[in-house]
């Protein structure tokens, strides 16, 4: 049992936002949308909520088949970008909304209320109207509505976009624990691959309307299944030919290792405990490659320096050509 | 009162007959017929109050300054053909044509021959909508014409007169309201009209000239409307209804009315003088089914093009086509 | 350094690295059907009151006046009397916007960016002429520049009279288009045309006024299509003069109530034209100002 | 922000501050000190005259349901507008905005033609089943409800668009249907939009004259409004019912501006 | 010659935006102001434009006093926050208008427009309306258009803050290579610690209020002032009661160093290169480190594994108690 969706395609008007996407999230995962803006994360949501009604293909939740379902008979919880809260209802009146739409007894809605402003950390407020809530409070007032219904699926759409970064953090770990905790199927879009990462059981990444790859974080950083995906997951550089990451460059100032090539560093930089270093191999090549301080500390990397540098061993690496991809 | 028969009549009325209709009303209630009748009045210009109701609105009793305005009902079977079958000829109220002119009469208007003088500046409604605007236009005709002169000479005079026009305003009231508020030296109007706005104390004084035309306003019942209706009909024509009118500067259509002071009237005691020369419509004009197109004919649809409506045209200055 | 400067240059212009793949364009090409069963049912039931109401009975105006042909509109305007009301409505409608231009935006700037004792006040009375009924509008200003005026200013009856009432009625229509947008003008803005030296009657005129010129545009053009159509509070203050303060609203009036429709339909629909034509250009200066964001 | 000088804010304050007064606040206090010129005997004596209250009745009468009508359309054009794409929507909404421009003499000459009962396009028809339009309520209902028609959606549509549709969609997402949708989140959201708008309405509706004047037949007591009773009283020489008159519905417009500013969402 | 602020002091009614601050900003360099939302950034920026004046102190601009200055006088470019375009203006227009106020000649307004324009690399753009950039693009305008009235001083108020992440690391660099170029003496305002450390030249951290510390990016991070500038510098954690970085936690599966603490990992979470590692001690201390993953894949960090740690030699370490900190 699960979401599942198949030969998606959305235009609107002659654009093509989704181009016959197939997909399925089991039951239970929580499971991250990664890609970049315009990518088409947010209409593959919004299709599986019934918000917006696919051109073709299929949604089938949790083997029912939804895909002329209208939005609330789909029993999806949807939080959206902007939280999207009801601004002239208090913070109780919010997250019981869905549960008044279904007329459910009074009791039963405090009750319910009580213990999901318990769980979202917001008890105090319930009496507050939203805009006397910040952004992060705001944001879990907007999960606990949606959670209220106790759909089968949750569908977030950039939750922590609007938030700065610290909360952003926070809230990041705690939705992680509430999955952890709650275990309702979860989708959730970002275009941030770290928040991705931290976060997913599994993540989709999206680019121009179609699926580029679906797998565990580390089976992404692991085996990039392109170009877009190995760049999109994390800073990259070129050596030799062939895309890696700047962590993943093996730096030595002697000619340890065969076949490394031979540069002269060009610049150090320092941000806090990393050092960046670009080194300008005598091929004409620019490598960016990353080290803890301690390590150039004690290599003694400092502009003019002579290198030998090469892809570390277990490397991944990806040849650099878009044409060589599959 | 008799709020107990509840019953409702719609007066349809020109635009002067507001304020001298509340006696009348108030009498007619105090007789058996008019007991607890309600009434429903609607005033402004003649032509146009007549052609609301062909549009349809609600008129028992309708009571105009042309007969024409009562006759474009009769065409349209709104009034029973024989409307005018009764003591005074279908005739209500009646009155003389006068000229106001500012206190003291700065301007020593007294006969029609003064209105023609350059820089003289006339205010009379416009005779497309107006029946005091059509009265005023054939006594100054009269004036020329009874007196002697061609037609020719009428047309000159009319031209010198349309000349020296300001504003032609849509009713006998509204022409009124522009020469109160300091438009222009001199109103035609109804002599009615000239006592009335001195009783309520407006700044303006009123010359009957030598030769001037009777007015006539005739009232109808619609062939709808019921007996109270008829009855109203009936009581504007008593002398006791007379009486009423004549205070608000009417002069009496019917004999045996007992003549009250007339406050505003230049002679309180003797409120309605005869003029040297009273024109009739009748005697001077072969009656307004024949002055009627010959003057004031629009000229469309086969219907003639009247004098004035072409004396307008050619002066190029307000008015109608 | 333009190699230096090479790698941000490709991305900063990054609409175009979205161009990818496949042809991805326009938002909007043809204009698409949205509606439910329920907008369609609440679509066609507005639809049908909009048309019994509005489209309709103007159309009916149309129709009449098109009974005779050209002929009649050419008879309409080549009455003098006629064309003396046009050329005094359209002039004084235009002399009051152009006053409202230079008011507006003055009244606009004081209630938005000066600070005094009864500001609020002001603020209020703008919106007076809205509010009161035009045939007592009318009785007012009569009150102030009629007959018995305390000040001695007797312009009833003249053309003064037709422009104070047109100035009365449409008061309000720049001050409440300009003021929002002059209260939304982002400080910064003005600021940073001081930091690179702009004086303050330079900011005013190269900064201030051309963010303003939308909101002038539409609050004049709203304003010159009520003063050409305004009848009410002309009634009792112009004495409607042929010639001299006679407006074409009371000229068609005058034409209804001498019983000539078609006449009265004919300028009708030439003041329908011209609202039209207003409406036109609101909608461009509105789709210019949201071009722009 | 730049500051302007002293001098100059004087001056644009002075100017700002006489060109009103001169055009509205002095003439509009005389009217209210003419009302007073003999004390209250102008207002009870046209409280005592039975046909201004019946105008004033009929004037709430008409204008209550102009607004009932125009803010029920309002809000429905507004959402269609907003919230829906379809064909010939910006030909609609343009139009929507007709009336603003439209003399109220053309408005009663307009309707005039379509709904009188003689020759009207539709009037025969309509009075022969027993609705007779001119000289009568409905019509002067509706000549009210077109001169006062954008007033509402003006109002509501740019709300409406700058609130957005998601808090809509989330109560979609979380089981509401339509119905539920508009009661529980729309309207609420657009309430003061909508207030404000009916606010307007209401003040423009009680002070509808031209179009009213020709539709109405102007029967004292059964058609004729507070407005054209200002008038008719004024020519009849009973200038002081006539102030009096204003003086009410000066009265009521204020307080419906009053009401307004009261409202108006203010700018943080 | 520099910038120099002296006791300067501003108030908003009663509350005190900048507090006695003094701070001399070198000719040439490229400086941050740096500190948390609220702290008095922009205030400080502004009263140096002469934007806002400063109830008390003196503000010196190239030897110049500029305390009483208007800011068309001072000859100070200002980018703002969201950068402050003039709308109904093209860009090239925009980039102009400094020029024409100042009346030079058509000749040089465009010849000086396009070579800016060529600069920030805008020049295919210099007929568009702003409203058709995107936010990068406009910031880049901006900054033209500051600099074409040749300022002696170049001040940015948050210059990336409406950008989104990547198109922010761009312009970043791209800032520092144009400040190399350029060498205008320029003043930044960042609340990003990251931003800050990359690009700038010296760092003046604010709190506050209060100048909290000045220095180079390397002084800031080596030697924090006090525990406000290191926490606010990077990620700190505890371990045996002294804050200190999770990379400078030495980990080791073996009893290797005396005083380390003995704990079991209690959570392990791979972000791309990085394995970010808690350990909770046996003394109850909740430790977090961040390890390379080569590095945790060596150590066979996995939950439940007992480990020891310590601070790392050379490790900066700060007492964790706000009153141990002079
Ligand atoms: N209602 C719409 N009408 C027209 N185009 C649309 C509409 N909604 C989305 N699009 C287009 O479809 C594409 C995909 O949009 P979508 O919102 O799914 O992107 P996204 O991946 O969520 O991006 P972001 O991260 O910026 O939110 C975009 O190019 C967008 O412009
Ligand atoms: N015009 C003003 N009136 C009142 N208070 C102000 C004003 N301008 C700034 N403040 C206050 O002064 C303090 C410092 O503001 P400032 O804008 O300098 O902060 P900042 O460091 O730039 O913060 P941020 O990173 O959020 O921009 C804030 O608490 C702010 O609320
Ligand atoms: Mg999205
Ligand atoms: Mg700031
Ligand atoms: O009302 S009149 O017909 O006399 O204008």
């Amino acid at each position: 049992m699960s979401i599942d969706v198949s030969g998606v395609t959305k235009t609107f008007g002659d654009f093509v936002a989704l181009d016959d996407v197939s997909v399925s999230l089991p039951t239970g995962q929580l499971t991250a949308l990664l890609g970049p803006s315009g990518g088409g994360k947010s209409t593959l949501l919004r299709v599986i909520a019934g918000l917006e009604t696919a051109d073709t293909g299929r949604v089938t939740i949790e083997g029912v088949d939804a895909t002329r379902l209208p939005p609330q008979k789909r029993n999806v919880g949807f939080v959206f970008q902007h939280y999207a809260v009801f601004k002239h209802m208090t913070v109780a009146k919010n997250v019981a909304f869905g549960l008044e739409i279904r007329k459910r007894p009074k009791a039963e809605i405090a009750a319910r209320v009580d213990e999901l402003l318990r769980l979202v950390h917001l008890s105090q407020f319930s009496h507050r109207l939203p805009s006397q809530l910040s952004g992060g409070q705001r944001q879990r007032m907007a999960l606990a509505r949606a959670l209220a219904v106790e759909p089968k699926v949750l569908l977030l759409d950039e939750p922590f976009g609007a938030l700065d970064a610290k909360v952003r953090k926070e809230l990041r770990d705690w939705l992680r624990r509430l999955h952890d905790e709650v275990h309702v199927t979860t989708v959730f879009v970002t275009h941030d691959q770290e928040e991705a990462m931290e976060v997913a059981d599994e993540i989709v990444v999206i680019n121009d309307g179609r699926v580029e790859q679906v797998g565990t974080p580390d089976q992404l950083y692991d085996e990039p299944a392109n170009d877009f995906v190995m760049s999109f997951l994390g800073e990259v550089t070129t050596l030799g030919g062939v895309l890696l990451r700047p962590h993943d460059v093996h730096i030595s100032t002697t000619p340890q290792l065969a076949g490394a090539a031979e540069g002269t560093v060009s610049r150090v930089l320092r941000v806090g405990f990393e050092v960046r270093v670009n080194v300008l191999t005598d091929d004409g090549e620019d490598v960016l490659l990353v080290l803890t301080r301690t390590h150039a500390r004690q290599l003694g990397i400092e502009p003019g320096v002579r290198v030998w540098v090469t892809p570390a061993s277990g490397a991944l690496t990806v040849p650099s050509m878009k044409a060589a991809v599959g | 009162d008799g709020s107990d028969s509840g019953e409702t009549l719609d007066i349809n009325a020109f635009s002067v007959m507001e304020a001298a209709n509340e006696p009348v009303f108030a009498d007619f209630q105090k007789t058996d017929a008019g007991d607890g009748v309600e009434f429903q009045t609607s005033y402004g210009a003649s032509g146009d109050q007549s052609r609301a109701v062909v549009a349809g609105a609600d008129a028992d009793v309708v009571h105009y300054s042309l007969e024409t305005d009562v006759t474009r009902l009769v065409d349209e079977g709104l009034v029973a053909k024989d409307w005018k079958d009764n003591a005074t000829d279908g005739i209500a109220t009646s009155s003389v044509v006068v000229f106001v002119v500012r206190k003291g009469n700065p301007d020593d208007i007294q006969t029609w021959d003064d209105l023609v003088k350059p820089g003289v500046e006339i205010i009379t409604p416009n005779p497309g909508s107006s029946g005091s605007a059509r009265w005023n236009i054939l006594a100054a005709w009269a004036h020329i014409t009874g007196n002697g002169g061609s037609e020719a000479d009428a047309k000159a005079f009319m031209t010198k007169l349309l000349g020296n026009t300001i504003a032609l305003p849509s009713s006998g009231r509204d022409a009124t309201t522009a020469f109160t508020q300091g438009n222009g030296d001199v109103l035609l109007s109804y002599e009615n009209e000239a006592i009335l706005a001195k009783q309520n104390g407006q700044d303006v004084d009123y010359v009957v000239p030598p030769d001037t035309l009777l007015i006539q306003n005739p009232a109808a019942v619609t062939t709808d409307a019921d007996d109270t209706a008829q009855a109203f009909l009936d009581f504007m024509t008593s002398p006791e209804a007379q009486a009423d009118y004549a205070t608000s500067g009417f002069r009496p259509v019917v004999d045996g009315v007992d003549i009250p002071e007339v406050e505003g009237a230049n002679d309180p005691s003797d409120p309605f003088p005869a003029p040297d020369e009273l024109f009739t419509i009748d005697d001077d004009f072969g009656g307004w089914s024949e002055a009627a197109d010959k003057f004031f004919g629009d000229g469309e649809d086969g219907n003639p093009l009247g004098i004035i409506t072409e004396l307008q045209q050619q002066t190029g200055k307000v008015g109608e086509e | 350094m333009t190699s230096a400067l090479a790698g941000v240059t490709g991305a900063a212009a990054e609409p175009a690295s979205r161009e990818g793949r496949r042809p991805r364009r326009s938002r909007r090409a043809t204009p698409r059907n949205t509606l439910t069963k329920g907008a369609a049912l609440g679509l066609g039931v507005t639809m049908v009151w909009f048309s019994i109401l509005v489209l309709i009975p103007l159309a009916a105006i149309v129709a009449t006046a098109s009974e005779n042909g050209w002929s009649q509109y050419v008879a309409t305007l080549q009455n003098p009397q006629t064309w003396a009301a046009i050329k005094l409505t359209v002039g004084q409608a235009l002399l009051v916007t152009v006053i409202n231009i230079v008011m507006g935006t003055v009244i606009a700037w004081v209630l938005v960016r000066d600070r005094f004792p009864g500001k609020a006040i002001l603020d209020v009375i703008i919106d007076v002429p809205f509010a009161l009924p035009t045939i007592v509008a009318g009785l007012v200003l009569l009150a102030l520049y009629g007959p018995n005026s305390p000040i001695g200013v007797h312009w009833a009856n003249t053309e003064r009279a037709v422009f104070l009432a047109l100035a009365f009625v449409t008061l309000p229509f720049i001050v409440r288009t300009v003021q929002p947008v002059l209260e939304e003008l982002e400080s910064d803005v003005e600021e940073a045309a001081a930091s690179l030296g702009a004086s303050r009657t330079t900011i005013i005129r190269r900064i201030v006024l051309p963010s303003l010129t939308p909101a002038i545009a539409a609050g004049a053009a709203l304003s010159f299509a009520r003063a050409i159509s305004e009848y009410g509070s002309l009634v009792l203050l112009s004495g409607n003069l042929p010639f001299r303060t006679e407006v074409v609203s009371v000229r068609v009036l005058s034409f209804i109530e001498n019983g000539n429709t078609a006449s009265a339909a004919a300028l009708a629909t030439i003041m329908l034209a011209v609202a039209l034509l207003v409406i036109v250009v609101l909608d461009i200066v509105q789709r210019r100002v949201s071009r722009r964001g | 922000m730049v500051e302007v000088s002293t001098p100059v804010r004087w001056a644009l304050r002075l100017a700002a501050v006489a060109y009103v007064f001169f055009l509205v606040a002095w003439p509009v206090a005389l009217v209210v000190r003419q009302t007073f010129s003999n004390g209250l005997d102008n207002l009870i004596e046209a409280f005592q005259d039975p046909h201004v209250v019946n105008a004033l009745e009929l004037t709430l009468m008409v204008a209550f349901w102009a607004v009932v009508i125009n803010t029920l359309f309002g809000v429905t054009i507004s959402i269609l507008l907003v919230r829906y794409e379809f064909p010939g929507k910006r030909l609609l909404s343009a139009l929507i905005d007709v009336p603003l421009s439209v003399s109220p003499v053309v408005v009663g000459l307009a309707l005039l033609l379509v709904y009188n009962g003689r020759d009207g396009w539709f009037g025969p028809t309509l009075e022969a089943n027993g609705l007779q339009v001119i000289f009568d309520t409905p019509g002067m209902i509706m000549a009210t409800c077109f001169v006062a028609l954008p007033l509402v959606i003006r109002e509501v549509v740019p709300t409406l668009t700058e609130v957005g549709d998601d808090q809509e969609q989330a109560a979609r997402s979380l089981g509401a249907n339509a119905r539920q949708t508009f009661w529980r989140i729309t309207l609420p959201s657009i309430k003061w939009a909508v207030i404000y708008g009916v606010v307007l309405s209401l003040a423009r509706s009680l002070g509808e004259f031209g179009a009213v004047k020709i539709v109405s037949g102007n029967v004292t007591g059964r058609t004729q409004t507070a407005t054209l009773m200002v008038e008719a009283k004024y020519q009849n020489f009973q200038q002081g019912t006539a102030y009096a008159t204003s003086f009410l519905l000066i009265l009521v417009s204020i307080a419906c501006l009053v009401v307004v500013a009261v409202l108006r969402p203010k700018h943080p």
